[in-house]
């Protein structure tokens, strides 16, 4: 295993565990940043496909401009998620 | 409760079962490739661009792009519409601190001018339209965030909008007069303009041109985005 | 003039689009009459390219900046995408029309602005060839129906959308990782070159991706499991929009389906996503009619019928035969003109009388007695009585079904039937048989438009012969793979 | 044996899917959807990727049979776009579920509804 490799499977880990964190953690606003996360991670794995192009656009637009997005939006809704029993799939039901 | 979770996993995990054992059909790094071999075999004589993914995305492929711009195009006109309201006001109190407002102050001209370099060197450097609109819309948010009171110009901005658009479109309606194709570049393959610079900054056909539209028109939606984002209804 | 002039159906409503801002300043009326002339330029040009078509045999292509295919993207205004493309102008500019009336709720400029991309993005699904241009195509027209869907700014409408928003993003995801697939092993997005290709590819990497694409595209094609935003978003969009989605939105959906369906024939494991179609589609038309029968509210009862209609469709296009294929194109003619019609009047009706409640409908064949007699002739026709259009292509489509040997398919088809039968009756004696308020004024526009679609309704019904040949034509030009490559100036790149 | 870009992708998109089914609050549906979309992007590059080969910028030094395939790299771009065109639109309609319901779950707007 060479260093490439082992710096590739550290960036692939590294965003695998943001995106269960985005999804897991109940502050919203830390789930962006979360979200954000995956997103800067993801352009540095463009980064080492040979997509600069890609990594560019999803830095700025992926990253930083949807997680602007989303905080104005929890500002003018809620910051935390409610515990409440689950029932998932709404969107499934008739 | 967790029963139900349980479930959820399991059925995404067969989910990414299944994909998985697609795309062992599809082995990484292998040249796979068909019509890309041969835009990169061709792309300088045939566009007179160097990075060939803005060639691809710009001529070759124009027909998404104009796609694009106007899914972008309907984001912002449908988030104007949703969060119209009869009378509406930014409801910010804090204003920015000391280094945000002068920092602000200074670096905005800059960063308007980085976001033109961009999408202007579409051709010859990694970049484009797409991401030179998002660095002149992160320079109308830094002025949002510094200050309380400010508000971009939304009638220019909206008439900007629709003009940039239109003349895309006009670009390609000039080509399928000139050549008798929609979106033809006419500029490189009839006028065979710039043919002998390829590399430097007046090549490239129309791609210049379509980028800086692009750069306008993408830095207009998502500042206008912005906008009806950040404003609130104010009661009389 | 030259072929390539077809290009302008996409050009066109862009443009205008685009100039709406502009316009602005010139009042709302001159936005909503502004509307009525692109629709109307808009079906010109469909006119003459159908016209075209349909006198010298052979379809457009159009090249987008001169590169052949498969280097560039081509649109191919085939029998088929000429024949849809006149329809959706032609529902567009009475859509238009009606919205002279029907839309009160601001801002009208950004509804103009939505309206005329919607109407793109159904276009250009059905007449692209390019796999990856279908998906922005389809990106289009399902982010302005979002827009449209929570336009009139109700709670319903917000969260019809949402619901739409969630499972729409989930479908383009799965779409594009189908693209991603057979991208990867093929190495070309056009449509044509894929056709050829298709029997050198993994049968695996087939059979995942086109499961995949077909998920992606049930969303915009109401196929079961994936169409529960359906009857929400139909009942709280604007009345004109309704009748959009159930006119052509759907059928664009359930057009590129079967266009990726039959374009993969020759890969190996297609006879088994034909069998999942064929269970789903007969699942959706079972699901809808029940659902349909407990419904207070009419507009959402001709929701859940218009749903089961398309999954009708989407059971003949599954079927794999040429007969199947035909009738199938014939009843998406049929449903279109009877639900435009359908939607027309009871949206008429929900703004009179203030709402689609079934309670409203109550003597309505004294109160509005126009309406009520182009709902009447809508209610017939969907049920399948002879003498009105949808007759002969639902016969059609039974047939067919029987004779690949579903006759469990058939015969579920079929008790879904006389439930419609049941619940379309119920509302013919309510609106004849049942005492009423006071005769309502009829607005003579859309009085004129409803009596046009009615009289098409019944002409086709007593004339189906002219209509059949048009079906039996698209027909052939979704079925014969073989004819769509040659007709495509492939350039020979690589293959 | 799989590429760990792949694996990084797929993974993706099964946090964003079990975020979408399992969650109920609006926001972190529409966070799901946004992971599951960056994980269909690098899938797309992924597929697109030739080992050894640089980035499709043919200035000096690299020929045409030195580059990667540049289809996914323009298709990626648009999806992008596309995608946080779809963002901005849902965050705007679950503004309004907020202003009209109160609250963002859709348990408690579907009984608000009743």
């Amino acid at each position: 295993m060479n260093c490439i490799t082992c710096i590739e499977y550290m960036i692939v880990a590294l965003m695998v565990i943001s995106a269960v964190l985005a999804v897991e953690w109940r502050d919203l606003l830390a789930a962006v940043v979360g979200m954000a996360a995956v997103s800067l991670f993801a352009s540095l794995l463009f980064f080492m496909l040979q997509a600069p192009d890609v990594a560019m656009t999803e830095a700025a637009i992926g990253a930083a401009l949807s997680a602007a997005v989303f905080i104005f939006a929890i500002k003018r809704t809620q910051r935390f998620e409610t515990e409440e029993e689950e029932k998932p799939g709404w969107w499934v039901r008739w | 409760m967790v029963v139900k979770r349980i479930l959820a996993i399991i059925s995404i995990l067969l989910i990414g079962y299944w994909l998985a054992q697609g795309l062992a059909g599809v082995p990484f790094g292998q040249d796979k490739m068909l019509v890309g071999q041969y835009y990169l075999d061709n792309v300088k004589q045939q566009t007179g661009a160097v990075n060939a993914v803005t060639a691809v995305v710009v001529n070759y492929r124009g027909f998404d792009t104009l796609g694009e711009v106007t899914v972008l195009f309907i984001a912002s006109t449908g988030v104007g519409a949703l969060l119209w309201k009869k009378k509406k006001k930014r409801t910010a109190k804090t204003e920015g601190s000391v280094v945000l407002t002068t920092g602000t102050k200074l670096l905005f001209p800059f960063v308007v001018l980085f976001g033109a370099y961009i999408f202007i060197h579409g051709h010859l450097t990694p970049g484009g339209g797409f991401p030179g609109g998002a660095t002149i819309a992160t320079a109308f948010l830094l002025l949002y965030m510094a200050f309380v009171v400010y508000e971009i110009p939304h009638k220019a901005f909206e008439k900007t909008e629709g003009l940039a658009g239109m003349s895309y479109v006009l670009v390609g309606l000039i080509g399928l007069a000139i050549g008798g194709y929609f979106l033809f570049d006419w500029i490189w393959q009839t006028w065979h303009f710039g043919t002998e610079n390829i590399g430097r900054l007046i090549s490239g056909g129309f791609i210049p041109i379509i980028y800086t539209i692009i750069g306008i028109k993408v830095g207009t939606e998502l500042s206008g985005i912005i906008d009806s984002m950040l404003k609130e209804e104010v009661s009389e | 003039m030259n072929g390539q002039y077809a290009a302008l159906l996409i050009a066109l409503p862009l443009i205008s689009a685009f100039f709406v801002p502009l316009l602005k300043g010139a009042g709302k009326n001159a936005i909503r009459y502004f509307l009525v002339l692109v629709t109307a330029v808009q079906t010109g040009i469909a006119a003459w390219v159908f016209q075209w078509v349909y006198s010298t045999g052979k379809p457009i292509i159009v090249m987008a900046g001169g590169w052949k295919p498969p280097i560039g993207i081509n649109l191919y205004f085939g029998h088929f995408a000429s024949l849809f493309v006149l329809i959706v102008a032609a529902i567009s500019f009475l859509m238009a029309v009606f919205s002279l009336r029907a839309i009160k709720v601001e801002p009208i400029d950004k509804y103009a602005m939505l309206f005329l991309l919607l109407m793109l993005g159904a276009t250009g699904m059905i007449a692209t060839g390019d796999i990856f241009n279908l998906f922005v195509f389809m990106e289009i027209t399902a982010i302005s129906a979002y827009a449209l869907t929570a336009y009139n700014k109700t709670g319903e409408a917000a969260e019809a959308s949402m619901k739409y928003i969630v499972l729409g993003g989930i479908g383009s995801s799965f779409f594009l990782i189908g693209i991603a697939l057979i991208y990867g092993s093929l190495g070309t997005l056009n449509m044509a070159q894929i056709a050829q290709l298709a029997a050198t590819m993994d049968p695996t990497v087939a059979q995942v991706g086109l499961a995949l694409i077909i998920f992606g595209l049930a969303v915009e094609a109401e196929i079961f499991p994936l169409n529960a935003w359906a009857p929400d978003a139909y009942q709280a969009a604007p009345h004109p929009i309704t009748a959009m989605f159930s006119a052509f939105v759907v059928k664009a959906g359930i057009y590129a389906m079967a266009r990726l369906l039959y374009i993969m024939q020759d890969v190996g494991s297609w006879s088994s996503v034909l069998r999942l179609l064929i269970i789903l589609a007969t699942l959706t038309v079972v699901i809808a009619e029940l659902a349909a029968l407990r419904q207070r509210n009419v507009k959402r009862m001709v929701a859940y019928s218009s749903i089961a209609q398309i999954g009708l469709i989407a059971l003949a296009f599954a079927l794999g035969t040429q007969s199947g294929v035909d009738a199938g194109v014939f009843h998406m003619i049929n449903h279109a003109i009877v639900k435009a019609m359908l939607f027309i009047a009871v949206g008429y009706v929900a703004m009179t009388l203030g709402g689609a409640d079934f309670e409203n409908f109550y003597g309505l064949g004294k109160r509005m007695p126009i309406t009520a007699f182009a709902i009447s002739v809508g209610a017939i026709a969907t049920v399948g009585i002879p003498l009105f259009n949808i007759f002969w292509s639902k016969v059609r489509i039974i047939l067919a079904t029987l004779g690949m040997g579903y006759t469990w398919a058939a015969v579920l088809v079929l008790s879904a039937s006389v439930v419609e039968a049941v619940y379309y009756f119920r509302l013919l004696y309510a609106m004849w048989f049942h005492k009423g308020g006071a005769k309502v004024d009829e607005n003579i526009v859309i009085s004129l438009m409803v009596l046009l679609l009615a009289a098409l309704v019944v002409v086709i019904g007593i004339y189906p012969d002219y209509a059949w040949s048009l079906a039996q034509k698209a027909g052939a030009d979704i079925f014969k793979v073989a004819d769509y490559i040659n007709n495509v100036p492939l350039m020979g790149v690589g293959a | 044996m799989i590429s760990v870009y792949y694996f990084g992708a797929i993974a993706l998109v099964l946090i964003g899917l079990y975020a979408i089914l399992v969650k109920k609050n609006l926001l972190k549906i529409l966070i799901g959807l946004s992971i599951m979309e960056t994980g269909v992007n690098l899938l797309l590059i992924s597929v697109g990727y030739v080992s050894g080969r640089s980035a499709p910028i043919l200035s000096e030094g690299i020929g045409p049979s030195q580059a990667v395939d540049p289809i996914p790299q323009a298709l990626v771009l648009t999806a992008i776009v596309i995608g946080v065109a779809t963002t901005a639109m849902a965050l705007s309609v679950a503004i309004l579920l907020y202003e009209k319901y109160g609250t963002l779950n859709v348990e408690e707007i579907r009984r608000l509804r009743g």
